[in-house]
């Protein structure tokens, strides 16, 4: 037998339309889920409080809560804010990490760790979505085989053109 | 932000809708409370240049009374193909309890990759237990 | 021209038919009309040298009074592996109508990649909802 | 040597248990005899440093009067994927007849790599014909 | 209705407790299954043989034989044991090849071919699970890029500075 075809009437804010009792009836405050629907003759919306690991963002008159998502701790993540009865976990990165999104909605991501700029300026600082932008050398730093190495390490054998052009008639002073 | 969501053709060919299972904007609406095996099948192709990191299949259930949908079932791969073209199917199934009026789509990471040239490649459905 | 046809094992270790689905010519046969949930996993596999671009499992639908097989579900999947011998399930499954006398079958891109060696690997069954 | 037994939540979100099918010790047990069709989805992830050769997952059978497991359905595959992270799904599903008694429960190559964090990404059911 | 809840009564060995007859029943012995099972007045469990291409490897009360593996010959696998009633198929390589085996388990595993120390002392001879692995050169070879040739094959032209080491005043004797 086809349901009986009818629209459905708009219930007022914060009530819902339930088929059962044909009528409309209060929804369940967010954190909490429908525990007894109401019933046509009288009584109302019947809701208990979502059990730990489950919550309810919203009002709603559903039979359950959604489970808590866990952050993945292979993926070195970490917790920003527990799972509450009206929150999901939100996961992050520890301090000196950032994220490794896998995607551009970054619903997955792996928490990598900041690269430090040795003997660096720092162009852009290490945060929770990008990793350390790394700049030239630092003043009295000299770039060699892609690295920036201190003038006061350098040695007259060891101090080739970039040397001395960065660190000039200072090169050897220690020596 | 929800993944954008595929739109079904539902009655040409081996598409076909029984029981009260309807079909109306791009969701398959429940017509009777009970245990249903819902089950999706994407293919994802395309060639190098337009190859992801990943796909990603989601099949989700919208409610009226519920300002957001509900995840049920979700197919998250990630690509490593070489070759000049790619195939990537991904096949999701499981039983849910559903209520009359369950609204149930399908949501993928990118539609451009969604195989729609062959009906038996693409395909949704459910069925009550 | 069709792809291979695999043959099936229907009655030792897990295989079984019942409620009159019978197994005959590498196909099942339908004995009610009615829809199905028809389904089929195969597991290719390989060594580096027999790896093709890519593997496909089609589900196929035969009918006496149609001289033409009808496709009804399709996995194919590009293989990226490298190392020296590669594994790779398709899975597929859906609701399809039938009628009595239909033959399912199913096809593959290369019998020699099959995986035989484990019933509970590859295997292939429908059942009337 | 048995491969490393998932363990499942049975109530809180979309997890649920009825017609006397029930949970206890890491198994779905079998209240009544029949045919089932059984299912499970596993999405495993990684990243480089922790990707082995393959993933596999098992649906096995245990019975009290017999002394070793029986493997109903198995999905292997091999990785080849190069990206930092890397996800890769297995979907398995049949029917099965079990027996009074019979426990299911699904076996992984490597728990560390199931991704337990969203209930609709690893799943695991059975459902009476 | 929910089934009647009883704990099971433990059955003596080579016995299994079989619902229907609501006592303990005699097991099938390894290499049969069960055809009818006992019955609650008097007749024990009937068994019969595994047909061809199964098997049971312990007492039991199934309804059915497992399947035998089959060795699988694309991977060159040969096999070690045929299946019988009461145990599975083995499979191995062929004598001059040892298993590559895809992960710890080895449950898959192709069989490659050992590698023949061709001029070199076998370290540590082929076997079912490893390679052979190859040592220094033989006496009377030299090495040159990667592989160990013999000394009376040098002539003194092509006798480079390792083959005069190796092969000394004996080179060039057959020239």
């Amino acid at each position: 037998s086809r349901p009986q075809r009818h629209t459905r009437p708009l219930c007022p804010a914060g009530m819902n339309w339930v088929e059962g009792a044909h009528r409309c009836c209060t929804q369940c405050p967010a954190g909490t889920f429908l525990l007894k629907s109401c019933s046509s003759h009288g009584n109302d919306t019947i809701c208990t409080a979502c059990p730990s690991g489950t919550f309810r963002a919203q009002p709603n008159t559903f039979t359950e809560c959604q489970a808590c998502y866990e952050c993945d701790h292979q993926a070195f993540q970490s917790v920003l804010s527990n799972c509450s009865a009206t929150s999901n976990v939100a996961c992050g990165c520890e301090s000196g990490h950032f994220r490794d999104c896998l995607d551009e909605h970054c619903s997955d991501f792996s928490c990598r760790q900041c690269q430090t700029c040795t003997g660096r300026l720092i162009q852009r600082p290490c945060s929770e979505t990008q990793d350390t932008l790394c700049g030239s050398c630092k003043p009295d730093f000299y770039t060699e085989d892609g690295e920036c190495r201190p003038c006061h390490m350098s040695t007259p054998e060891t101090c080739g053109k970039e040397c001395q052009r960065v660190c000039g008639s200072s090169s050897g002073q220690d020596s | 932000p929800q993944m954008p969501i595929l739109q079904w053709e539902d009655k040409r060919g081996l598409a076909f809708t029984k029981n009260n299972l309807s079909y109306s904007s791009s969701s398959l609406v429940i017509p009777v409370s009970g245990d249903y095996y819902v089950y999706a099948q994407v293919t994802f192709r395309g060639t190098t240049e337009s190859k992801p990191n990943s796909v990603t299949e989601i099949i989700t259930k919208v409610t009226d009374s519920y300002p957001e949908p509900t995840q049920l079932l979700t197919g998250k791969k990630t690509l490593s193909e070489k070759g000049n073209s790619w195939f990537q199917p991904i096949y999701l199934g499981a039983v849910v309890s559903l209520e009359v009026g369950d609204k149930l789509m399908v949501n993928v990471s990118d539609i451009k990759l969604v195989d729609y040239t062959k009906e038996h490649r693409t395909f949704f459905g459910a069925f009550l237990l």
